[in-house]
């Protein structure tokens, strides 16, 4: 037992910090760190940087093209780059899709997909959610019938998150109608510039345009496009969802929430001294930096015992990951006080028009509203607390 | 010691909730929140002639005189309905430091307007930087000849940009940082002007809040008033601020159990519709303890905001402003508990802005940074 | 509306206020103050005091010898008592079997029992629970065979509060075996001192002896003691259970608990300072003031619209008065830091040995432990849950 | 970066639990804990020969020299059987000590009686009054001739009646109030002395805890001790005291997570086998969930505590105080909520001592009140 960096791991840390200080275009940056809009071009931006550099996939198998970063270096590349204040990575394509073809894909299907990932040329979105099936997955009713060397798919997805940008969707389809909801399931790659599929947007509590109702009218999709056996979705369905998990932890961005949470306590004021000398606002931005700094040695802690594939014990890091980023949205918006109420959109999508208050207050409670959804997708938090009392303590 | 509505009060109770249903439905709402004002004056002049304009005002200045019992029902029928119009900031708020503080002459010309729906007064009283520490103005009030010249800023104003006149607070003497809040009776130099909104050196910037109603942030740079513009005695006017701030928390209190009211039914409904696994998802034992709590803190709400209203009339002011702390923190946290557990209930559709519940949740989560969120009134409440 | 209170409940606070200071035992009182552990003779002492003036029994109708208070009245007896330092009344006579047998007691049971009542000749102990029935009461064993003029029972309760020193206990009996398992069940009154019953102590964790198993080998019990019909018992139980839950919300004892809590932390130094005046702890305690307000005015707003028979909102009470009292025990177990290790016995039972520390410190943390048994008793908080959910809000 | 145990750390693991399985069950506790000391002197025996009390030491003073990862697993043992032992006094506080500020002759007179169970010496630092601050030290130590006479109160000092030696804190110059607890380079004048427990002036109150131990409060009146006694530099001890203390809390965080771990063992065993409505009650889903949280704190702390103990050597103190005090911290309050839940999840049961779970709870919660609570270690890392 060493809980301390190797010298190894310490170097990767260097060279990703300065990689990302070097590359990272810093009017981003300042974006991120404001919690401004991004546009499809902010995300394709660092993502085509991180591809041309490998870091894009760094942490693929060198099989498929990888780097065979360790789960401890994938950790430290999170946590740099989101410092650094880089956008998330969209992590349909890479971190979810990626690993099932890998698995369970064919041979054309991993050179062409897998190929065109790493080189960030395809958008990848989720067709999993439908309006009837949200924690019920299995109940979904998106239907594709085959046609000889075709499927025709017709349907409807919804909360499907950035669809708007994206080329490629997976998505799970019912194929036949088995004894159990869940036999008939398959795993369909879908072109999202097919024709027939049409992109609808839900508009967010903070009036965000992120995610869509999908629908598929007659699209034709090739039978090369199924991912492994016919019938088998849901088995796949279920190893991507540990991949989700794990990356939902969030620490990387968490912490530097954190750090711009108690940038904001500094300036802001109550009762005549520095919000963040204020007793009871300190001692609850002290119990979330506590409970973070629990989760980031849980998330060690998991990946450095067993290795890359998550086990159910996953669902800790999903349900205290969420709960802790939620945590420090609502303390954001709380430590700006009045200055919470004004929402002036063109503010928050950086489009030159002025905050009303400091300029860090205006993007808070809408964002406060919108974070309210971790705890809901990638499985909820109530389905998460289902898995650990059934898979890990057998009740 | 009695809890009960009169007959009279009910039937006011039945016809608000009526008028609520009938002309307050979501997509009504709706199109009354995208009119320029951000609200609809339709609506404002069918309040004037329900009586609910000069709901609190003597009968000579055209109002109903009516007491504690009418706020709650009117201020909770609000919240049922997420209405829109500037009543907290205009009746509750304006009107009330007109009633108390005015003159004659300034309650005959300003209350019977108001209460006809004719004019709308709002209060500009915080600023920025100050958070919600009403006693801690940095607006200026310097006399000029018999006039007076204030300038300074005003933050967050409720309707501040559809309002006609403003009630604005202004140091005549002293400065802001020898006040300790808890000492009302100790804080002097703040007095009260009547200005109107378009009067020259008034820079008004109107905005939307995220809760659906309008703002303004209002700078007053060397505007004039004449002396009749004061609003009761020069210097003194901070108790009077004070006892009006509780007021209109009381008044929020109020509406936030309307709100907690409707968006607890809008979550039981889901629950009892929204299939998953085959069964609606209100047979969850983890969602139905959840809704339990829900329910358990809205009738806690409930019982501290008539507290708080009773208290509002109160002569022993310690007392008054301890009650009214303890109501806004206890309906602030219960409604950040209510809009937390409602939208996690409602899943995916409780994040977008297409279900009404999701408005209800944003307005009871943002009641709280109003007129003092919880941990400044947990705060006061300790320190009274 | 008018919430404050009348001149009439004005002089009766009054009255109640002077007569507990005037008769009121001041030793006694400071027992209760110091949470010292009370003698059967100490609960007999106060309540034939009341029973002399006739107040034991002031809340019961004018029909049954009582004074017809109203529940407004009882609330004023409950809190002014409470503060005087008063012993809680013990309520199995008096407030939950009084009840039942009012309602469905036969005339000689009524003049009988209720009579003894009044004058606190018999103490009362209640037999639900058994050890495979808690929460699921319904699920009992115990047995009672009619024989004649008389009943044999044979079974075991569980959970018998203060058991040891009683004189009576009602009792719920399986007298046939129905098709549902709330069937078949009576009520029954049992003579403690008959031949069969036998009385264990049930340790608690504060080494207390407040709990009891208590047996019953073919216990002879008279016909006359069947209360209503046979195989009715369940109604009545539920009857019962409502007044039970009314009565748990304990507001006075809780205002007292507050104002001692106020005092230790005005004596306890944290860094240098009062612990009252740590932002943090002040903070703690200031919400549970504010909990208690707001259970208080909602036990009035309950009983003042309603009148005495309290609906399914009266688990409102029990789950807010019993959070509120474990809150209450917990801030003064924290209170006093490290003395809340010790553990003398003696020294809670007020039997002369020091306590380890100051003196107020040495009950506290055997209290706060005692004290989970709020949320357990009484039809557990998550009973209390599932009734509002299913009975209040129909899921 | 590696989490996982060794093979010979595995082994020592499995026979510490195969000791705690064989000797340590319910009822062979119970009788240990009715012998006149409050623990078993065999069992201490027996400690020494499997090694665990001189586990920290230097070989050459009979230790095994072993690390931090053998410390979590001893102390997470002890948690498991609800060891009742002085090890956590005697082992990792008085030795840590002695072993960090003894002199040569020191150590070699202490530490190999200690690893081989034949003298038990324990640390009494704080004083009543002064809560969890170690550095309010009051117990004055006065030079007369040679000699230095002592006297003062000691408070909760853990096993300090069955203790033949006490390490003992106090003031031979300066005063208290002048400390900052925060900078711990500043605070001077606080010394450390061995004292018998038997010399002149010594009187000691003994006592029970709550959860299950032994204590005393310890009155020192004019203890003459040599100067052979002092142990440390003259006024230059605080800094030790410091460092041990997080020591302590560092293990009682490991010792915290293995009650965490048979308490919920516990627990799940009752929602599994205990039928309610003819249904095992984990079939409840709010039982569920609640059990799913009991799992979550207890892997969280796990996670804190072997932060802790990973720090207990960081050259950076103030980095080490930050995050034993976050450990803490986080050990505290998850303790409570799983003592709490555990109680609840018993029913009846759960409040009588005649059930394990019951014991568990209450050395879970207590644990806490040992060397700085939740409350003031929060204190402490913000302030760090």
């Amino acid at each position: 037992m060493d809980l301390s960096y190797t010298a190894d791991e310490q170097a990767f840390r260097d060279e990703v910090r300065a990689f990302a200080r070097a590359s990272l275009p810093p009017e981003l940056a300042r974006k991120v760190f404001d919690h401004r809009r991004l546009a499809r071009s902010d995300y394709v931006c660092w993502q085509d940087i991180l591809a041309k550099k490998g870091w894009l996939t760094g942490h693929w198998p060198r099989a498929f093209g990888g780097l065979g970063w360790t789960p401890v270096q994938l950790h430290i590349f999170d946590e740099e780059t989101a410092a650094a204040g880089a956008p998330r990575l969209v992590p349909f394509g890479i971190n979810m899709v990626a690993p099932v073809l890998m698995a369970f894909g064919g041979e054309w299907q991993q050179q062409h997909y897998l190929g065109r990932m790493r080189e960030n040329k395809d958008w990848w979105c989720q067709g999993y959610s439908e309006p009837g099936a949200g924690s019920d997955l299995a109940s979904l009713k998106t239907r594709a019938e085959a046609h000889g060397d075709h499927f025709i798919v017709n349907g409807h997805k919804t909360w499907t998150t950035l669809a708007q940008h994206a080329d490629m969707i997976f998505c799970l389809v019912r194929t036949s109608t088995g004894a159990r909801k869940q036999e008939g399931i398959s795993f369909l790659l879908i072109d999202m510039h097919s024709p027939g599929v049409t992109v609808r947007p839900l508009i967010m509590i903070d009036e965000e345009h992120e995610i869509n109702d999908v629908y598929f009218d007659n699209v034709k999709v090739p039978v090369a496009n199924l991912v492994g056996e016919e019938g088998k979705g849901w088995t796949y369905a279920k190893y991507l969802l540990g991949f989700e998990r794990t990356n939902i932890a969030g620490v990387g961005a968490s912490k530097r929430e954190l750090a711009t949470l108690k940038t904001i306590a500094a300036q802001e004021q109550r009762g005549g001294q520095s919000l963040a000398r204020d007793p009871h606002f300190a001692a609850r931005l002290a119990q979330v930096e506590i409970d973070l700094m629990a989760l980031e040695t849980t998330v060690m802690r998991v990946l450095s015992q067993r290795g890359k594939t998550p086990g159910p014990e996953a669902s800790i890091l999903k349900i205290r990951g969420s709960e802790i980023q939620q945590a420090l949205t609502e303390l954001m918006m709380e430590a700006v006080g009045p200055y919470a109420l004004p929402f002036v959109p063109e503010a928050i999508a950086g489009e030159g028009t002025a905050a009303v208050g400091p300029d860090y207050a205006s993007p808070l409670a809408a964002r406060y509203f919108a974070w309210r959804k971790t705890t809901i997708y990638g499985g909820s938090n109530e389905i998460q607390r289902n898995i650990i009392a059934q898979a890990v303590l057998g009740l | 010691m009695d809890f009960s509505f009169n007959d009279e009060q009910k039937q006011f109770q039945e016809s608000l909730a009526k008028f609520i249903e009938r002309d307050y439905g979501f997509e009504r709402r709706r199109a009354y929140q995208a009119l320029p004002e951000g609200f609809s004056r339709d609506i404002w002049a069918q309040f004037a002639d329900m009586g609910l304009l000069g709901l609190p005002f003597d009968e000579q200045y055209g109002g109903l005189g009516a007491g504690v019992a009418e706020m709650l029902l009117a201020m909770t029928a609000i919240g049922n309905g997420l209405v829109l119009e500037p009543y907290l900031a205009t009746v509750i708020m304006a009107g009330g430091l007109i009633s108390r503080c005015g003159n004659q002459a300034q309650k005959q010309a300003l209350l019977p307007p108001i209460a006809a729906g004719k004019r709308i007064v709002v209060t500009a009283l915080a600023e920025p930087g100050a958070r919600y520490d009403l006693n801690r103005v940095e607006t200026t009030a310097t006399r000029k000849g018999g006039d007076t010249m204030l300038s300074g800023r005003k933050a967050v104003v409720l309707h501040g940009a559809q309002a006609d006149q403003l009630i604005v607070s202004a140091r005549s003497s002293g400065d802001s940082s020898d006040d300790s809040s808890n000492n009302v009776a100790a804080i002097d130099g703040i007095s009260l002007y009547l200005v109107d909104r378009g009067a020259a050196g008034v820079s008004v910037r109107d905005y939307r809040t995220v809760d659906g109603l309008r703002a303004a942030d209002i700078t007053f740079n060397e505007v004039r008033v004449g002396p009749e513009a004061l609003l009761g005695a020069e210097g003194g006017a901070y108790a009077a601020i004070d006892a009006i701030a509780d007021a209109g928390a009381a008044a929020l209190c109020a509406e936030a159990v309307g709100v907690m009211e409707t968006l607890n039914a809008l979550t039981l409904e889901h629950l009892k519709t929204r299939q998953q696994f085959g069964h609606p998802i209100g047979g969850f034992q983890v969602l139905q303890h959840r809704a339990a709590d829900m329910f358990i803190h809205a009738e806690q709400s409930k019982s501290m905001a008539y507290l708080a209203a009773m208290k509002l009339s109160s002569t022993d002011v310690a007392e008054r402003r301890r009650v009214v702390s303890a109501a806004k923190v206890h309906v602030g946290r219960s409604g950040r508990a209510i809009s937390q557990a409602s939208t996690q209930l409602h899943g995916g559709m409780g994040v977008t802005n297409e279900l009404a519940a999701a408005h209800y949740a944003r307005r009871l989560t943002m009641i709280d940074f109003n007129l003092g969120d919880s941990d400044h009134h947990l705060k006061r409440f300790i320190n009274a």
